[in-house]
């Protein structure tokens, strides 16, 4: 297929589209609001169905409806409605349904403000709702990734039966880019018919979709049964990418999502001044990629994480290299983007060996 | 070579959908773009601009906080970026309904008539366009038929306004060549 | 001369002994939402909604798929549902703290966009699950653990009437309030139970039949007296009958 | 003639058949079941009129009756 | 006072009242059901009010609303209640408003169950809700700490401005003790007045309740100075207990709430027979006492760290002691408790090089 | 003779510029509810609430002590600081997408408990401020950026009339609705507000006046346009007036 | 005798009150205020009844109302 | 020296009393105490325990497994917990309600009739109370007039109330100490 000049929230309905997506249940919340507003007019040309929920916490619950009964199926919110799916998110995790949520962050805490941040990297990678429970966070940095991973995304809810969450600063759903929807792919995962859906019980068992189980040692089983899935995951789905990292470099970079694309530049940047820079990209956040980051940081004498936000996934960084050499973090918060600029200023600092300005040890105290 | 530009006016001047052609326009050719709004809760009735960038390499950030290429649709807009332009830029003035020359001395700039083009050639509402073909035919930055192909393609099925559209570009194109003004 | 049974479990249902409480009428309203799939040749496609509350073990009772709910959001999970498979029949099951507090605006909104399915809500006045706090449909002076000396009108206001408040969207519907506590009610309920799964078959519209019901255990008198007292004093407060139809008028 | 049947392990002894039967030929046992509960028994199965009244009020769906011949339909149940 | 046997859930409600607390908005879930139903009594008793809420989402409405009216006020709930109120507490660190959250955390995730566990532990301290903010997190072992805690919680929300959490696993809400409330007590933090209150603006400038910041320099500037406050709360409210740490031992168990009162007797019997393990309890789960805990680690040869969950606060011992040394992990789930006799026999296992049945190295790949 | 200004902006509301659309009547019911509180005097003892929706910088307007609530939960916070501090004059204001979708439960409960607050609701029947989308209360074919093609009854239901609905609950309380389409309907729907203020300084009951506005820029139509289009197409659907008073009868 | 003052700068230009004048004494001007409205004037001031109709009516209370003498109440506002 | 005891019965039979009046009575002694009851969601109907934990030392784990002590008052209760009794430990059966004898070989069994006892005192509902007597007669843990402090404050101003538990509880002393049935 060709390329076509897409918003980002409507090259993520229509990847979704494609990946036989035909469920969209959403609130609408600035700076997401084209991909329920895309999809309210799309789907029912493709014979789907779009309903727009009283809130985010109605819209949570009826994917998991939907989830439940087999459909692929879809919502997407910011910040603040995300925040409000916290127990469905749990629900959807204990009663293994597969649904897909996209969070496009803007700035927090409370209302805030609707310009870009990734400020709830903890909420989605430690968990925002109750119990023990984990999510594969899938982060892009552009419009064609983002289309790219919603449709793995489905893909891995189906296969491991559990929610999948994509996490994008606002630029991802609004800027355009040339994005090209892949149509007729195949899945990324095997997947096993929904045999486990509600759907009827004609001809077998019922099926139940539940988290309650009021026997503890019951409890304790799924629990473990739980635990052993998102081991596997962290050890079959971890996602990165990295820039620059073939030859020397002082200093490896860390970043996610469109601030990653800025350090890119930098990187060039830099590069173009005979100064090299290695740039590492976690694509899945959870599970974060520790020993591939590790295994880049050797070469390096320091890393420094670049972040919307006051510093959250740096204190996963510091575990990945450990002791190994020290972390420097740089962030803008409040809807402020880093410019190419500011990233080549930190690293030529770091590299005079002085702490930069604006900088500081991120993480534990 | 990468161009990063800012497009700023009113609300209806129709600033994002030149954007867009543009962007289109190179995606076209096989450059690398990115085409991002301004938004905002108090977007409405204020100034609206967005952000282009036409490059060969990958495009890093979409954001731009220097443009190396400004248009300036009205007074508002060209008071709050003329300053960011980067030196040895191009600002685009749209002389119609800015009454103000421009105070940087080390940017490259250039005064459109493009409401009264517009009203020239038959569509008011086209100053857009002029103000677009002024940019192309002054840096060739993206060819003006596939900017064409973008109006083609916006426009589709309503021939008339495609050709205004045309005509307005056009103009503009020979006005920013220093054809004519 | 040939024996005949006629009144027995109904398929819909298993033949499992329920947790309820000895004399709580949620058994009851179970056994007449299985007859009706039953006599409506329903149960094969018909997913049921658990809510949380004293009846969130419903799923282990009825014989069809089922899908439990977190608190309050079953109309938005039964949407879900319906919406991905019209073909099946989708019902809730809910108290009156599970759809009338915390659920208010899911039971409200679904009603409202008219969603083709089918809920039953089961009044008894109280939490019964979590040791009897008060409800939204509990009594003006009626003792539970969260108003110990009574409910008080000027603190925690009047009980809802949830058919009623239901009845005044504009979105057709039919809503109906029956009642557990007699033999006739019971019969009633039923024929109200059966009637809006009809409509949901037909694909006509949402439906709502409100049980008054007993918590014996939580109300602390004998299930003999909660049937008294509810018809002491619920049904006074919340009155019998159809409150809608989708006719527009009683047919 | 209408033939009542309460399943002892099913029934949890609410009373409430006991209460409602017509012809008041239910009665609570002096023996528990298995979950500890007396349960209700049929005293005097020939006065039954089959009315089902007491299928209808058990919450435990503890009852079941069965009739020889037809059977007078007191309501459309 | 005298002591009084006293459940956990009515000494939280009592030692909340002498604490100058009036004000509770609540919604009934299991187990915590007798605070709420205690302040339902109580507090008319003393001129308070307690208000039976809607749903949590409410609940944690109100506190925003009463906290922001300079009330002291507090809710509790359990873990899917706790989930529902992700949006306010994050609206509530972002106004920064003052008011006191207990979790009485059920075995999860969904439905779950209703016995205890720890599983929220991710939640409450790494962030729940969405944006850059944090919550002091206390976390009692005993009936009479739950009480002297949560008088502390109302002093340092109201010291900081920020919302201040409890967690305790269901075992700290339904047991009873022999506990001291006490009474007239000094605030553990200087008081300043709360002018800052809504509270009519007769003869001054109206006072705001915000959160909003359009102006995306002016929300930076806000995020910046938050985290400047959480900074400092990382530097001063650190508090955590050890116990056992005086001699030598080989193995430094890491445990909060009631599993750290079953290691501590699994302690004291391991003692009896010779064997010295060190114990090391959180006080506050956030901020996390990484530095003492390293510390108390350089001691001993391995750490175990035992939780009612599938492994949460592991990853922070591994982050305190990086790699100093191994972390190893035991956990029970679903409402089951750990019992001193399994942790005596996890303990000797590590001490005889084996790796304990049961136990496995949690925490990152 | 002495000039006397007979016609100002009042006390209660700042002299800044309100960021609203032109024409935007969001305007008029600020105005409205300054003017109530400069006249009952209650000014300096008054907390807002302000919403998420297009009037979320109401604190920035009013000339008294404001709380910014989060999206739906104003009446939850206003009962927070109307039970913490019953001294305080406490209101909320709120758009239709903020009480009546995500607010349902919220608005529904403080009216049922009876919370002696005063609630605005200004009904555009749009989300405003995120550009467009349909509202519950949306009329049905109007197009909005959510459906494309017009509010399709079938699939999204009626509009929600929130002054009746609320109107059904058992709780006393001052609920009405006016318009603010006319010279006429805004001087009537002041008085309502007023008498909503009233209600609420005497301690009698919860108040709300539901306040028909426009949404010029969402609806696409000028200011002019925008007021026809209320009173042809909403004033039928929503009829004005008082729906419920405390003394159980219009008086 | 009453007066109408409308501040230009707080003016949006929404036309409500030009279009609700009873008088039709209220017209747009041409020019620009700061915001970039053409703002609303009072072109016949001495023909203004003291109706208040476009105070009343203006969105943005831009518009002020002075009477000398007494005024006439048509309603109670 | 630290007891752990579980006291188990139907939902009525007054087994979370009774185990709230031994730890008040460790309490009184200046004692570490612990009470924990059983909580699920099922518990109506069916059977009810509590963990009373009465120690010289601070009580780690509230929660016990294996208790030294056990009181089984119905025998569902009796058919649960007997396996779990520590060897050595004191198992005390309710034996008006138990119609069967304990099966384990290893600890200490004492029977005692304490709803005919309860009876016999006046107080049919007083059998937990008998059951109380006979363990701190047996075992000597709390004194008898902590437990009467106990009680009286229970039943505060419900003089009559108070004497008749006294009485059945002294029975249930005296049964302990094996000086009668
Ligand atoms: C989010 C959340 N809040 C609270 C609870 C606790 N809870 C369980 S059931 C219930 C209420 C049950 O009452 P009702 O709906 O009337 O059902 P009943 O038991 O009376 O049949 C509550 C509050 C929960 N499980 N989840
Ligand atoms: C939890 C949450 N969900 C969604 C939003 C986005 N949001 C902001 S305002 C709004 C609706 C506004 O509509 P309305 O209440 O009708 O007010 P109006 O702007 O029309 O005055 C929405 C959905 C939000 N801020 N928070
Ligand atoms: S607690 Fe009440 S509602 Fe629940 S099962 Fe028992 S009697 Fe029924
Ligand atoms: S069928 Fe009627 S008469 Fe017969 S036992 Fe039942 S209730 Fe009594
Ligand atoms: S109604 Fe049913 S459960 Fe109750 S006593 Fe009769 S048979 Fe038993
Ligand atoms: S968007 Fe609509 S509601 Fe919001 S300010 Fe503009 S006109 Fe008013
Ligand atoms: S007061 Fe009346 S007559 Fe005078 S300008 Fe205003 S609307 Fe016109
Ligand atoms: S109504 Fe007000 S804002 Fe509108 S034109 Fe008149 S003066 Fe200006
Ligand atoms: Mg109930
Ligand atoms: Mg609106």
């Amino acid at each position: 297929m060709a390329k076509l000049l897409m918003k980002g929230a409507e090259a993520i309905g229509e990847a979704a589209i494609a990946a036989d997506c035909r469920l969209f249940f959403g609130y609408p919340i600035t700076p997401q609001n084209e991909i329920p507003e895309y999809m309210s007019l799309r789907l029912p040309q493709v014979g789907g169905t779009f309903v727009q929920a009283e809130s985010e916490v109605a819209a949570s619950n009826m994917l998991y409806g939907a989830g439940g009964s087999g459909a692929r199926v879809f919502t997407s919110s910011s910040s603040p409605g995300i925040s409000l799916m916290m127990e469905a998110l749990s629900y959807l995790a204990g009663a293994e349904v597969p649904v897909v949520i996209v969070n496009i962050m803007r700035a927090g805490p409370g209302l805030g403000g609707i310009l870009p941040a990734q400020a709830d990297y903890f909420q989605a990678t430690k968990g925002g709702g109750h119990g023990d429970y984990r999510c594969i966070v899938l982060a892009p940095w552009s419009v064609q990734d983002a289309a790219d991973l919603i449709m793995d995304a489905f893909d891995l809810a189906d296969f491991y039966r559990n929610p999948v969450l994509m996490i994008g600063d606002a630029l991802i759903a609004q800027m355009m880019e040339p994005v090209e929807i892949r149509e007729g792919r195949k899945p990324c995962k095997p997947l096993a018919p929904k045999d486990w859906a509600t759907t009827g019980n004609k001809g077998r068992k019922p099926n139940i979709i539940n988290s309650l189980i009021l026997d503890p040692e019951d409890l304790e089983r799924h629990n473990r049964r739980l635990k052993a899935k998102f081991d596997s995951m962290e050890r079959d789905e971890v996602r990165w990418a990295s820039y620059n990292t073939d030859g020397d470099y002082d200093i490896l970079i860390a970043a996610y999502g469109t601030p990653a694309r800025v350090c890119l530049t930098a990187v060039n940047e830099l590069k173009e001044k005979g100064v090299n820079v290695g740039l590492f990209r976690p694509i899945t956040l959870w599970p974060f990629p520790y020993a591939p980051l590790r295994e880049k940081a050797k070469k390096a004498k320091a890393v420094l994480t670049v972040e919307l936000s006051t510093g959250q996934m740096v204190e996963d960084v510091r575990t990945a290299v450990c002791e190994d050499l020290p972390v420097h973090f740089y962030g803008r918060q409040g809807g402020i983007l880093v410019t190419p600029d500011e990233v080549v200023e930190q690293v030529t600092a770091l590299l005079g060996g002085a702490r930069p300005k604006g900088a500081r040890k991120g993480g534990k105290a | 070579m990468q161009n990063e530009m800012i497009l700023a006016g009113f609300g209806g001047q129709g600033v994002l959908l030149i954007g867009k052609m543009l962007a289109y326009a190179g995606m076209k050719e096989g450059k690398e773009v990115s085409w991002l709004p301004s938004y905002g809760p108090e977007m409405r009735g204020g100034t609206c601009n967005c952000t282009v960038v036409v490059s060969d390499k990958p495009v890093g950030s979409p954001v731009v906080k220097s443009p190396n290429i400004m248009i300036a649709l009205n007074r508002p807009s060209l008071d709050k970026f003329e300053p960011s332009v980067r030196p040895e830029g191009i600002l685009l003035i749209n002389s119609s309904l800015i009454d103000r020359k421009a105070e940087r001395k080390d940017v490259d700039v250039l005064y459109v008539r493009a409401n009264e083009v517009a009203i020239e050639c038959g569509s008011p509402k086209a100053a857009n366009m002029v103000a677009l073909g002024a940019l192309v035919g002054k840096t060739g930055m993206v060819g003006v038929e596939s900017v064409k192909a973008a109006i083609a393609k916006t426009f589709e099925g309503k021939e008339k306004i495609i050709q205004l559209n045309y005509k307005a570009l056009e103009r503009g194109v020979a006005i920013g060549k220093g054809e004519a003004q | 001369m040939s024996e005949l049974t006629v009144f027995k479990r109904p398929e819909a249902l298993l033949p499992v002994t329920m947790h309820y409480c000895p004399g709580c009428t949620h058994g009851i309203s179970h056994r007449l939402v299985a007859e009706a799939l039953d006599e409506l040749g329903l149960r094969e496609r018909t997913v049921g909604v658990a809510p949380v509350g004293c009846s969130v073990l419903a799923y282990d009772y009825f014989n069809c798929d089922f899908h439990e709910a977190s608190h309050g959001r079953a109309p938005a999970v039964a949407t879900g549902i319906k919406r991905a498979r019209p073909d099946l029949i989708v019902f809730t099951y809910q108290g009156d703290g599970d759809l009338a507090s915390i659920g208010m605006a899911e039971i409200v909104h679904a009603a409202n966009r008219g969603e083709k399915i089918t809920v039953i809500f089961v009044n008894n006045a109280i939490y019964g699950m979590t040791g009897g706090q008060m409800a939204p449909t509990t009594m003006p002076g009626q003792v539970a653990t969260t108003c110990p000396l009574g409910r008080d009108t000027n603190l925690a206001g009047f009980p809802i009437r949830m058919a009623e408040l239901l009845s005044a969207l504009v979105t057709p519907a039919f809503i109906a309030r029956g009642s557990l506590h007699s033999p006739l009610e019971v019969v009633k309920t039923k024929a109200l139970i059966k009637r809006a799964f009809q409509y949901q078959r037909e694909g006509t519209c949402f439906s709502l039949v409100e049980c008054l019901s007993t918590c014996p255990t939580n109300w602390g008198i004998t299930p003999t007296d909660s049937l008294k007292w509810l018809e002491e004093n619920m049904l006074p407060y919340y009155p019998l009958g159809i409150k809608k139809t989708p006719e527009g008028k009683e047919a | 003639m209408s033939k009542i049947t309460i399943d002892p392990n099913k029934c949890k002894g609410c009373e409430l058949c006991v209460k409602a039967c017509p012809e008041q030929i239910l009665a609570m046992g002096k023996q528990l079941n298995v979950k500890g509960y007396f349960y209700a028994q049929v005293a005097e199965q020939p006065r039954c009129i089959g009315c089902r009244i007491c299928c209808i009020v058990c919450p435990d769906v503890a009852i079941e009756m069965a009739v020889q011949g037809t059977m007078y339909k007191y309501f459309d149940y």
